[in-house]
């Protein structure tokens, strides 16, 4: 059995491992674009920031690959798939066989067409260690940086590169920061906490036009800067998959065991759809614990396990200049909310199941409320309003709590 | 009003080791700890402190300690202190003084002047480790003649009987009185260890029934939770004429404790006061006592063994005489340091007689009656440890009762707080999160401890003395000798003084 | 300094026993010379004997062996005989003065049968009656103890050496069909007479060498049917208890070595669930009559003995078989002193009796 | 494997876990310098009300989530014990998102996170709060047997 695997991230080293819960033995040949050994992609602004190292950002230790008896094939791109022939060609024109291969091929950043912007020497995208370490070289405590795109990845360059450079400024064209993930006084609490911070935040605004070192607004400002990062979002990679003609839509389609159109061919992480629980849709989760997950799943299924990955939500967490945020879920129905100085609660909840939430500052025992919305758990068989208090098991009932911290362990509810 | 009383024990707390961690305020019932916030630190009440340690206990740096005040009245060797208290106290409520637990005077003790013989050169000690040392006992009537089948083998037909594995068992405690923990706690301890436990006058709860086989259940003036299955679902039926702790008093389990499983367990309305009457309305004399024997065991078929208990009083030998008379299979007999839940200070202090010399007397007076395989003898009424057992033994008795004992393994500190129903170690209570302190696991598995370890002791000591069997030493007073007693003392005792 | 009865005196001792199994006179020189082996188990306190078979001519009289202090106890005694028996003989035991046994009492021997309207009157039974007046003389006649009362057979002793109380008695002109013979080695004692071994009840007489442990408790048991242990003796408490079990209650003497001898209750749990009952009933019943700590009986009655050792085994027992004669005593050398060529010799187990009886 | 199980029958709601916890991580000898004047972090914690009352720690799960979402690899499964590597962790707090029981603590002065490790990394031996539980309501035992 030869299982061939595409993407040295999340969901690659999760199918890796996946695989090797069920079948010890079998080849597995890993195939990564990047020459690193497998690390984490989240880190890369905290690497930037001092707060990790080339070392410590390693998602797993060095003999990870050795001991999982895995041919890892870094700088190795693969570009075509032949699902008939079960091939995979890679850069070189060899061809390596497969009897399951897994796309995780990831994602990768979207530029939106922003005349003159060809013009600006020192720009920079911010998704991979490689990105990281291009930008790093160029960072001087003058400089001045214009971020485009006030998200996830924007945001967290900004953090990792503000004690290192002279003036920071993040232009977006939404109205808030974080739109994604946060509701409206979420946004409101954490731009102060930016603006604080000494990010300069420019919001409803776009780049109509670039010179080397200015940026025209929109609005008509015009922002000079030293090093320009965009970070305006990401596409999957689902152009190989497209090709050997599995079905994709926004992101390659996979079935609830991560099973594309082709039986023998599995996708997971950032390139894949997944059914997202809590609001019921089709939608990409670019996130890394979901790839993990997705990718295990897979790798569980392609040595002829038996998983089911039906869990999937979106889920959060992160740190801005000292200041937590964790959120879940899906922001529909009704709201629970509470606002303190430094804290942010918002719980939203709809036909007996708690949708999702976003907690700011005090987010102890968050999952407790990641697993209700995962486990879909019904409203009415916990004591709600003390769960709105804080996120306790003492609100479930006696039997579900017995389950929760004197079983051997948690089995999950039975439904329907 | 004035409030006359001075606290009798002070909270000592070391700050300089205190964390406030504050696991004495959330383990004191009676809220004598508290956290000052202001302050920052930890600040107690000792007028609420009733010294049952639970706090010094659960204190994780140790930095709690209970004293006694000395805060004190003008010196008074007549007009104690203890004295003008009480007399405060009742002037200014009018009523009878209530404490629980036994007698604390300062009455002789003879078990602690009575020494233990062993063997020297003429005899050898057996070594308990080495051979065979034998505690095994039944109780129950050794009377009734041989019989013989017609090819002359003996047919070995006995009266109903207890057998014990060690001649110790859990005397009599309610449900009510104690805790349903503390009582699962007793039965399960008395299921492992093979001996039994005593339902006392609070019925018997329907989860406990499976330890039966270990179970005396009790039949008091009150009749509470007594019905036909009830008398079956033990190995005894005790009818309970009297207790050490109140000779000649009934009990009174007030109607706010009379709530859920207790009301259904003693079969009585839910709040409704559970009064025991301070006799028997169907028993005025001993013949009486006779028919309720009899319609115990009639009731029972005649499979239990029917144990009498009473008091230790002055004419203890002579009711005792007529109890062995009444077809009673077992006398059980309660000297005036037994505890109680809660009964009048002034009887629990000065009625009654110590164990001791009660025993003694029995014990002297149904074999020169020549009656004394009529019943076994049971007593109870502070047996403290293990040398307390092999006295009372030696003295005459077939098996001893112990409770306080078992208590203080469960925890209990003795600070006569019962009657408050705020034991903070969970079983002189019903309040629920005070109970559920008491996990009978734990509790279970000291009971097994203490007595396991008491019956290693009793095993040593007989071994001392060349026993090796447990009958051997019943009544053997021989064994025994008394260490400053008055010819008097020695002549009811039935035993010499040390050095004769 | 106090006598037996009035302090309890723990001793060490020597037993020995013989029988014929075919029931042939065996002269008393035997068992003397057997016993004067094991002279350093004895200290000279105390010796004796009993003899069963020895007086064919009176065998159905009751035969009482009494010291007398002094000749008004012995004239009260035999006026209290007079009242309740009928005397067909009376004269003093034949003695031998020797330097070793110094000090010796009035030792007269009676040959008597019940007064039958005494013993109609008293509505007991014989033996009953006999003991009873036995208990009479030894409580009520200051001076007066009567320390044999069997029939067809008699105790000897004395305060001396065991051999040199059977020359005294001159037991070479006995003979019997069994003899028990007992060395005394007390650790306190004035020695008195009385005190000596063995210890006799109508036809049952025991030899003892150990200490009870279980003492006071089988005493104060006793004493509650009427046994009164003036002695304070462990011999003595023993002979009651084979006294009472055997002869008022009807128990073999198997039966009776399950009680004072039971077997530990972790025997009895393996036993078949018959014996298990009979054994469980026999303890529990006469719980009581347990006796513990070390001791080695041999125990007398007509036509047999009995050898029992305590359940521990505490103190030495052995048993020799030649033809018809059985051999029992403390050591091997007491046996082999008299038949060094035996058949068969072992030791029994604790607690496990040896019953030898007379072929009828 | 021996796992801990929190029986809230039996939990008298004392916070002594809580506070042995503390007491066993924080590297000192004594309780009294360890935790006064301090305010404690355990990695268990007590929920209570009027009626109930338990603690919770990591429960070690077989399957474990928090793990699966870790995006250091920080958090490992080893033996059946779930632990942290301070060392690569940055307090991303992804963990805490996702445990279903709250047994995740952010570790603040650190910047990292902390949890149950069942006292395998400092010197009690045994799970203190197992140890110092006056009423055995959280106790280290074997039950895989028994399912």
């Amino acid at each position: 059995m030869r299982y061939v695997i595409i993407g040295n991230s999340a969901a690659g080293i999760g199918c890796a491992e996946g695989i090797r819960k069920t079948d010890k033995d079998g080849e597995i040949i890993l195939f990564s674009k990047e020459k690193q050994h497998t690390y984490s992609r989240p880190l890369i602004s905290y690497w930037l920031e001092g707060k990790t190292s080339l070392e410590k950002m390693k998602y797993r230790p060095d003999h990870f690959y050795k001991k999982n008896k895995i041919v890892f094939r870094p700088s190795t791109e693969v570009v075509s798939i032949d699902p008939v022939g079960k091939t995979v060609r890679i850069q070189k024109g060899e061809s390596v066989s497969y009897d399951k291969l897994m796309i995780a091929s990831g994602s990768k950043p979207f530029l939106p067409p922003m005349p003159g912007i060809e013009k600006v020497k020192k720009r920079f995208s911010f998704m991979s260690l490689d990105d990281a370490v291009q930008l790093e070289k160029q960072l001087t405590p003058e400089s001045r940086v214009l971020i485009v795109g006030a998200g996830l990845i924007g945001l967290k360059c900004a953090e990792g590169i503000r004690s290192r450079v002279g003036k920071i400024t993040v232009v977006d064209l939404a109205d808030r920061v974080l739109p994604s993930i946060l509701d409206e006084k979420a946004s409101a609490m954490i731009r102060k906490h930016l603006k604080a911070n000494g990010i300069d935040l420019i919001l409803s605004d776009s780049v109509a036009s670039f010179t080397a070192k200015t940026a025209a607004l929109k609005s008509g400002k015009e922002i000079r800067f030293d090093l320009l990062v965009t970070a305006v979002g990401v596409r999957p990679n689902t152009e190989q998959a497209a090709q050997a003609g599995l079905a994709v839509k926004k992101g390659i389609v996979t079935d609830l065991h991560m099973r594309t159109s082709d039986p023998s061919i599995y996708a997971a992480g950032d390139c894949t759809e997944s059914q997202d629980v809590s609001s019921g849709t089709q939608r990409i989760l670019a996130l890394l614990p979901n790839a993990y997950m997705q990718g295990e799943c897979a790798g569980i299924n392609m040595a002829g396990g038996n998983s089911v990955f039906d869990k999937a939500i979106p889920m959060n967490s992160m740190g801005l200049f000292g200041l937590h945020m964790v959120t879940a879920g899906t922001y529909e129905g009704e709201c629970y909310r509470k606002k303190t100085e430094d804290s942010y609660k918002c719980l939203y909840y709809k036909e007996n199941v708690l949708k999702g939430f976003i907690l700011i500052g005090d987010i102890g025992a968050a999952g407790i409320y990641t697993s209700m919305i995962r486990e879909q758990t019904p409203l009415d068989s916990v004591d709600f309003d003390l769960l709105k208090k804080n996120p306790r098991l003492i609100a479930f009932s006696k039997d579900e709590r017995e389950q929760k911290i004197n079983t051997r362990f948690y089995r999950e509810p039975v439904k329907g | 009003m004035i409030n006359y009383l001075y606290p009798d024990y002070e909270i000592v707390r070391d700050p300089s080791k205190c964390i406030a961690c504050r696991v004495c305020e959330r383990q004191c019932a009676n809220e004598a700890h508290s956290f000052d916030e202001e302050a920052g630190c930890m600040v107690a009440d000792s007028s609420r402190c009733v010294n049952c340690h639970r706090c010094v206990s659960l204190c994780p740096t140790r930095a709690l300690k209970i004293v006694k005040s000395d805060h004190t009245f003008k010196q008074n060797a007549n007009w104690t202190g203890d004295r003008i208290t009480e007399i405060y106290k009742q002037a200014s409520t009018g009523g009878v003084l209530l404490s629980s637990m036994g007698n604390p005077n300062a009455f002789p003790i003879y078990f602690d002047k009575i020494l233990i013989n062993a063997s020297q050169v003429t005899n050898p000690s057996i070594d308990p480790l080495r051979e065979p040392m034998e505690t095994k006992t039944f109780l129950g009537k050794k009377t009734g003649e041989i019989r013989r089948d017609e090819k002359g083998r003996i047919l070995p037909y006995t009266e109903p009987q207890i057998e014990l594995s060690v001649p110790i068992m859990f005397s009599a405690m309610s449900y009510g009185s104690i805790s349903y923990n503390a009582h699962e706690s007793l039965a399960r301890a008395a299921q492992e260890l093979g001996i039994l436990y005593n339902t006392g006058e609070g019925g018997l709860h329907e989860d406990f029934r499976q330890y039966g086989a270990n179970t005396i259940v009790q039949v008091a003036s009150g009749r509470f939770g007594v019905y036909k299955d009830y008398l079956e679902a033990g190995a005894a039926i005790e009818i309970k004429m009297g207790q050490g702790a109140k000779p000649g008093i009934g009990g009174h389990l007030p109607g706010t404790k009379i709530v859920g499983d207790i009301s259904k367990t003693r079969m009585i309305p839910e709040g409704s006061d559970a009064i025991s009457p301070a006799p028997h309305h169907d028993i005025y004399s001993i013949e009486d006592l006779r028919q309720l024997v009899f319609s115990l065991k009639e009731a029972s078929e005649y499979k239990k063994p029917v144990i009498v208990k009473i008091a230790a009083v002055h004419n203890v030998a002579a009711i005792a005489s007529g109890v062995a008379r009444s077809g009673a299979d077992i006398i059980a007999i309660d000297g005036f340091r037994g505890g109680t839940g809660a009964a009048p200070t002034r009887i629990r202090d000065n009625v009654g007689i110590p164990i001791e010399l009660a025993l003694a007397s029995v014990d002297s007076r149904l074999r020169e009656e020549g009656i004394r395989d009529n019943v076994s003898i049971v007593v109870g009424g502070s047996i403290r440890s293990s040398a307390d057992v092999v006295k009372a033994i030696a003295l005459g008795a077939d098996a001893v009762y112990i409770a306080t004992a078992a208590l203080l393994s469960l925890g209990c500190h003795l600070c006569r707080s019962c009657q408050s129903g705020k034991c903070n170690w969970g079983i002189a209570t019903q309040r629920p999160e005070l109970v559920k302190r008491l996990n009978p696991d734990i509790g279970s598995q000291r009971l097994v401890n203490l007595v396991t370890a008491w019956k290693h002791e009793i095993m040593e000591m007989m071994g001392g003395m060349g026993i090796n069997s447990i009958e051997a030493l019943k009544g053997n007073r021989l064994m025994l000798r008394g260490i400053g007693l008055n010819e008097k003392e020695l002549e009811i005792l039935g035993i010499k003084h040390a050095g004769e | 300094m106090l006598k037996e009865g009035q302090i309890r005196i723990p001793s060490g001792c020597a037993i020995s026993g013989i029988i014929s199994r075919e029931g042939k006179p065996i002269n008393g020189r035997d068992i003397v010379e057997s016993i004067r082996v094991m002279h350093d188990r004895s200290n000279g306190l105390g010796g004796g004997f009993a003899g069963y078979g020895i007086y064919p001519q009176y065998k159905e009289h009751y035969a009482f062996h009494i010291f007398y202090d002094t000749q008004e106890a012995r004239e009260e005694c035999e006026r209290f005989i007079d009242r309740h028996f009928d005397v067909i003989n009376l004269s003093k035991i034949p003695t031998k003065k020797i330097p070793a046994i110094t000090d010796e009492p009035l030792i007269w021997r009676y040959f008597v049968s019940p007064h039958p309207t005494k013993l109609a009157d008293s509505q007991l039974d014989e033996s009953e009656f006999v003991a009873r007046c036995v208990f009479r003389v030894n409580t009520e006649i200051e001076g007066a103890y009567i320390f044999s009362s069997g029939k067809n057979m008699g105790v000897f002793k004395a305060v001396g050496f065991p051999e040199d109380v059977g020359e005294f008695y001159r037991l070479d002109e006995y003979e019997g069909y069994s003899w028990t013979a007992h060395g005394r080695y007390p650790t306190n004692t004035p020695g008195w007479w009385g005190g000596a071994h063995p210890f006799a009840l109508l036809n049952y007489s025991i030899v003892h060498n150990g200490e009870i442990s279980s003492y006071d408790a089988n005493r104060r048991y006793m004493e509650m049917f009427g046994y009164r242990c003036s002695l304070q003796t462990d011999t003595e408490v023993i002979t009651y208890i084979i006294d009472y079990l055997s002869r008022k209650k009807g128990l073999s003497l198997e039966e009776t070595a399950n009680v004072i001898a039971a077997p530990f209750w972790s025997t009895i749990e393996k036993k078949p669930e018959e014996e298990k009952l009979r054994l469980t009933y026999l303890r529990n019943k006469f719980a009581s009559l347990l006796i513990t700590g070390p001791f080695s009986i041999i125990v007398g009655f007509e036509k047999g003995l009995m050898m029992l050792n305590d359940r521990l085994k505490l103190r030495s027992a052995v048993i020799g078989e030649k033809d018809d004669r059985v051999y029992m005593a403390s050591e091997e050398s007491a046996i082999r002193a008299i038949e060094p060529e035996l058949d068969k010799i072992w030791a029994p187990k604790g607690g496990n009796p040896v019953i030898v009886t007379v072929n009828e | 494997m021996k796992r801990v199980y929190v029986n809230e029958k039996w939990c008298i709601s004392c916070h002594l876990c809580e506070y042995n916890c503390a007491f066993a991580n924080s590297g000192e000898t004594s309780m009294v310098k360890a935790l006064k004047g301090v305010t404690i972090r355990p990695r268990i914690r007590v929920e209570e009300n009027d009626r109930v009352s338990f603690a919770v720690a990591c429960r070690h799960c077989p399957d474990p989530i928090c793990v699966k979402s870790c995006i250091t690899g920080a958090l490992s499964a080893k033996d059946g014990i779930i632990s942290v590597d301070s060392w690569k962790c940055v307090g991303c707090y992804t963990c805490i998102c996702a445990c279903p029981y709250g047994a995740i603590q952010p570790d603040e002065t650190r910047g990292v996170v902390q949890k149950c490790e069942l006292c395998t990394r400092n010197s009690c031996g045994e799970p203190a709060c197992v140890k110092g539980c006056p009423n055995g309501a959280i106790v280290f035992e074997e039950r895989e047997k028994k399912q």
